[in-house]
């Protein structure tokens, strides 16, 4: 099983559930983070002083998927989420050991879905 | 005990007034009569200027409910958008406005007439008591009148937020409150052929709400919906981030409409006013009932923002024959208004007019059934010149904003970019935040 | 110049009667005496409306400060109780309520009597200067009292919320605002018994506030607490989700204080408003002090939410008396309101019932206990009459307000599911969001 | 009908005038005058209780935009403050500022004088239509000048916020309300030196504006800068929390200073009133233009907190002069003002006085600009007369200030721990959280 | 040592919050994300159009615990969260290679607590 | 690839951004959490009762590097977020199987940075 993590634009959100929906990936954890990386940052200016937010605003999904389903997931990530553009983001992959289902405490591959 | 020095001019005179009435000399009788003519002219004016800044809080009210009503990352430009209309209204307003839309005989049953530049009071009684019959002065007449003003460029403001440059909007409204907005206002306030045509209009459900509601149809279709309204054909809600914002916002435009309403009888009249304070409550509260129910039963639950929407319809609705319609046929006259603006708001979506706080629905649609409200119900208004009169106005201001929109569109562009739509208006044109710290999912 | 053309009856008598004043025929006198009363009147008249227009915004210091103490998740539906009140009171008020109230001459001493349905002022110069002795129209005295109706029915809103079905309390306050607070009105200011028997009460601390109260207990009881407040014995405190718009709440109410107490002077008598003023500004003042030391002392932290009751506290204690009471006997009656109220937040905590806002403690306690401070300070009023008028008044609005919430709970039920309230009512009643966007953690 | 029952003194009069007057009798002609007074008195009076809820809701105005333009975890604190400061500046005002401030004829002249503890109106028409020549009663006059005491201690509130105990705020408001203010104010408006001197403040660009705003700079200076705002020589803006909040802030101080303003006329004066609405409302338009265009011009991009700042220094700029300056030089003393503020908020920034808010920018800035600007152009009043006074008052209220902030500092402290103030003062000081369940990072 | 999200209703926290204190693990790191699983949307409606909301308010705990506390530590947030009804959530179990404490420094299975 | 997470006080934000970005790490993704450790809660009071708030505010970085880069960015983070006091924080390591950047669909060590 793995944990996949993207950090994906705002506004993509909507599209990457989409695409993710299609591939029947179903289950999901959103949440909002803020995110600096080669994207450059933006100056606000208020009462005459500037400063440079380089934390944007992004938005972060987690998704455990047995590993058959992993490719499944991240191309569905990239379709929704892909625009060529600098800060389009990132996907991290990583193992999960265990997942547990507290409605029915099914642990495993059968929990997860 | 010394007070602040001023002119106490006209307490002194009634202290002489009383002192010499209580003497015997035959003289003093004048005296009396300068007193309380002094004294009902005090009154009178007194009642325009709480009507003048009850108006006034109505900007604050338009700027809360159009804020409430659309999404967190486009604050700060709607309230920008708010506060500079207020000063390009009345400035332009001070500088020619008052007197394209006043321009005295030389506009009698006419189209246009100007009256030149600036405001200045006639000297003495002239612009004192004499001025409007003891009912205000002449600078009272002018701070009520420019506090209408705005209020037109206002209504225009909602339903083209979330998507108009800022430097654009600005030079719209400078041309549409200096320049549509008082030559509409002539024709009928002003003496001109509206008037003279037995057309109706007592607060201007048709010259300020009809007239904003226009400005507001055509920059909605000029810039087209927000990007995500509609989707495959499917209108997908925006939904406004702040509803307590919003309510404020209703109740202060139904607070400053006693002052929209009531100084509209342009004296403290007391049978007047107070039949415009009935009217006017009673208009607003049915509009509420009329689209709870109507929100209840055809989307299963109450909507609060439609709720809203359908007070202030009830109070667009009032505002043409507040003075001469009766409290039940204004219960009716709300009521419909509540209904028909919910009807509105689905309309304009269906044809993908996208129109972020239902500003075409309440004000232009409203305003035209309370004008035809007027002239089926009312005494001494008959429904023909009401629909004369509708439609001349939107013959003039739909182009005429039309015109103004396209113009600001092929030369320095009417809409944001994709990516500054997309990221808010608030980091695009003013690199700022309304609520910073929050998070916030836009 | 031509201006929107209207009655100007009263300034053109003003012109008449001047002018025929400087004439020295001896016919002119009536018409100066005409134009000192029309002056009179408008000016009184003019104070009567802005008072309404006041009393008016105290609706939006209602909703403000009951959304802003209570939870975000439940914020659309409080909002919506509150804008459909204002519609329901004044439109009930209209159709019966106003001649429940003031049956005239059949509710003499009496305990009920009925006038007709519906409004429609006595033709002439009866719904006009002769109405009311020169002090208000017609229309003016029904539009005041109107505005004070849905105040009843606010009151208890903020008691209920977070738990309450949104149909449920419409209902309720269908009959709440349209039969127990007008009769319970017309006992006192309709002439009724308990005027007859001396009872004192200025502008409502009994009529309003403590039948809002006792409405608001009620609606407590039968409710029960919130899930969640009361856990093995501890008072788990839920937050306020908006502590500026609580505050907001608070001014706005006391700003529409000086039109629910002066206004109560029905006339704009300027010995009898100004003092109602003082007294009722130190009142709110002395509340406010009396909160404050209180919760800094007690739990060695000043806090915000309690110093905001202690303004109303002080108001509501301070108007039954308000126009019969010293200066500084306002800032002790505002000063023990202020302690009271927040000894009061504690005892309901501690017998489990569970009032978000602190409705009951603000206005039943204090109300009852601004009635008794009228009856110890107030010339005039009596220790025993007061006591009787609070005692029936309770025994009334209570058994009455438990019926009603008895006859909800056991038809259409009365609150909504344990799902429901831990999702919040905005989710539940509305399919809304107040704050869309914003992460809340509720 | 059986209406509430009251003094119905002044209808009652009226009806009797009216009815005699149109008897042949001759003495009836005392009766009309009666009521003529009456109604301009009645008239005038109203004005000044208008003015005198206007000038109140400010203080709602002062906490909305105070809490606005600091951050989220300071919020209960300042409401706190602001909440706390109306029930101190009108109480102490009551116990003794207003004898101080308005001494009667001991203080002719001069610079201190003692009237008295309490208050307490002169006996019959002494305290009614005689007490200021049919303008307003004692009653009147104490609450409206209780309401701009707690002004000037409000206007600190701004510059202190975020980092000053709450306790040691509360003990500085007392002393400063309470003996700074009315003495500066008595010089004047007390009939003081300054007003023997030819001193020009219509309504307190000077007495209210800069008197505040000189304890701002003082409370601004002792305390030193927020942490965090001065980082390796540069400025690090500290991000206002709450837009929407500062706007509604803006619009209802200037909603309250039609009252301001308006009520500072001492009448309802038609022709004086109304020239005061038109260059408050000019002053106040222009300076939005004025701090538009040049945070535009200079920054790039429009800045709402700039432009509200611009506002209220429009605002405070026609405050000296408002009556006796015209409405084109409004437009100029406005728009100056607005950029003035502008270039005044950087500068501060500059020489590190950290003003979270602007308040020293505006009050104190612009209110020594519009002392200034009615020596330059109002009639009657002269540039080094106007140079003095501002001279005069800066050099006792910026040392009575710093004199408490520094007793205080060195007793019983001024500042809260470095911890409080980055865990925020509401946890501090109130253990309390303004928008609890938001995800707030500070 | 383990890294235990759970992913719960956020009206479990307090009951969850207890029955770890309860279990002796008072360490915890809390937030607030939305979920979308099993558990069906709701539809929001606005100005009459409506929406499916199919991403739910939920809170997300994470604990690092040393592995003899893997299962107290699972056990009481299933106490606390289980509803048995749909959208009681989920618990991730995944390997934790090291934990600092920043303020001293310390490494390993001493730093966890 | 580690992917590592920083639970630090909210005011130390700044101070650990810059920190990181002397080390040359540019690169993270920031949220907002509320934890509950050995520091002590405080209390809340609201109407006269009393709450001890025990979940207290905090900031979460989360940042993906390569082996390398491991040990610097751990001694930045310690190095901006030290006070010596409780309430510090803690950082955790777990190991990355894999890394996509969205915008070029490179993976692994050369898509982290
Ligand atoms: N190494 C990393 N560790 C943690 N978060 C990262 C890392 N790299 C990127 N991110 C997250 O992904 C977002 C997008 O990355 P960015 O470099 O701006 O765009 P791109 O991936 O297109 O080059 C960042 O704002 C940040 O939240
Ligand atoms: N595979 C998954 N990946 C990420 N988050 C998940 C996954 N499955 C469930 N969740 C989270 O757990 C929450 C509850 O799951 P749900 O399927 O609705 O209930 P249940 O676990 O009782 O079947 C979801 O809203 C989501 O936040
Ligand atoms: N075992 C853990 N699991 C999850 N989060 C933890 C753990 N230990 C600490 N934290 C997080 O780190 C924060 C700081 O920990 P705390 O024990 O208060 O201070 P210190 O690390 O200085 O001893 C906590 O508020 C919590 O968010």
């Amino acid at each position: 099983m793995k944990l996949i993590t993207a950090i994906i634009q705002p506004d993509k959100l909507e599209d990457v559930k989409e695409a993710l929906f299609e591939a029947e990936v179903k289950k999901m954890t959103v949440s909002t983070v803020r995110g600096c990386g080669q994207q450059a940052g933006y100056e606000e200016s208020y009462r005459g002083a500037v400063k440079t937010i380089n934390l944007l605003p992004k938005v972060k999904i987690e998704i455990a998927v047995n590993d058959d389903f992993v490719d499944a997931t991240i191309d569905a990530i990239c379709k929704g989420a892909h625009t060529g553009k600098i800060g389009d983001g990132k996907i991290f992959i990583r193992s999960l050991e265990d997942v547990i289902r507290i409605r029915t405490k099914d642990k495993g591959e059968d929990a997860i879905g | 005990m010394n007070k602040k020095l001023l002119l106490l001019l006209v307490p002194l005179l009634v202290i002489a007034a009383a002192s010499s009435a209580f003497g015997a000399e035959p003289e003093a009788a004048p005296s009396v009569a300068e007193t309380a003519s002094s004294a009902l002219f005090t009154a009178n004016n007194i009642w325009m200027l709480v009507s003048t800044f009850l108006v006034f809080i109505m900007h604050l009210g338009f700027s809360c409910i159009e804020t409430g009503l659309t999404q967190a990352k486009n604050t700060v430009n709607i309230l920008f958008k708010n506060v500079a209309i207020v000063a390009i209204g009345t400035l332009t307003y001070a500088a020619w406005g008052f007197n394209v839309m006043y321009p005295g005989e030389a506009g009698a049953g006419g189209w246009f007439a100007f009256g030149g530049f600036g405001i200045s009071a006639p000297d003495g009684a002239a612009g004192l008591i004499e001025y409007a019959g003891g009912a205000y002065t002449y600078w009272t007449d002018f701070i009520f009148q420019a506090m209408f003003a705005a209020t037109a460029a206002t209504i225009v403001s909602g339903a083209v937020a979330e998507r108009i440059k800022v430097g654009s909007f600005v030079i719209f409204s400078v041309f549409f409150v200096g320049l549509v907005y008082p030559i509409a206002g002539m024709w009928k306030w002003g003496g001109g052929w509206a008037n003279a045509a037995g057309f109706y209009d007592f607060a201007g459900s048709t010259l300020v709400h009809s007239v904003g509601g226009w400005g507001a149809l055509a920059g909605a279709i000029v810039l087209g919906p927000r990007i995500g309204k509609y989707v495959k054909g499917q209108v997908r809600p925006i939904f406004g981030h702040n509803l307590p914002l919003a309510t404020i916002g209703m109740f202060l435009l139904w607070f400053g409409w006693y002052g929209f309403n009531g100084g509209s009888v342009l004296s403290g009249d007391p049978g007047g006013v107070s039949l415009v304070f009935v009217t006017t409550t009673l208009g607003a509260c049915a509009g509420v009932i009329g689209a709870m129910a109507t929100s209840w039963i055809i989307s299963k639950k109450p909507d609060l923002s439609m709720v809203l929407n359908g007070a202030l319809a009830g109070l667009v609705g009032i505002t043409a024959g507040a003075d001469i319609i009766t409290p039940m046929e204004s219960i009716i006259i709300g009521g419909i208004a509540g209904v028909v603006v919910y009807f509105a708001v689905l309309f304009f979506d269906k044809v993908k007019i996208d129109d972020p706080v239902g500003a075409i629905s309440v004000h232009l649609v409203c305003g035209i059934w309370g004008t035809l409200a007027t002239g089926i119900f009312g005494e001494g208004a008959s429904v023909v010149a009401q629909l004369k009169g509708i439609a001349a106005y939107g013959a003039f201001a739909f182009p005429a904003a039309l015109i103004l929109f396209f113009a600001l569109k092929y030369t320095i562009g009417l809409r944001v970019s994709r990516e500054e739509e997309l990221g808010g208006l608030d980091k695009g044109e003013h690199s700022a935040e309304a609520y910073a710290g929050f998070q916030i999912l836009n």
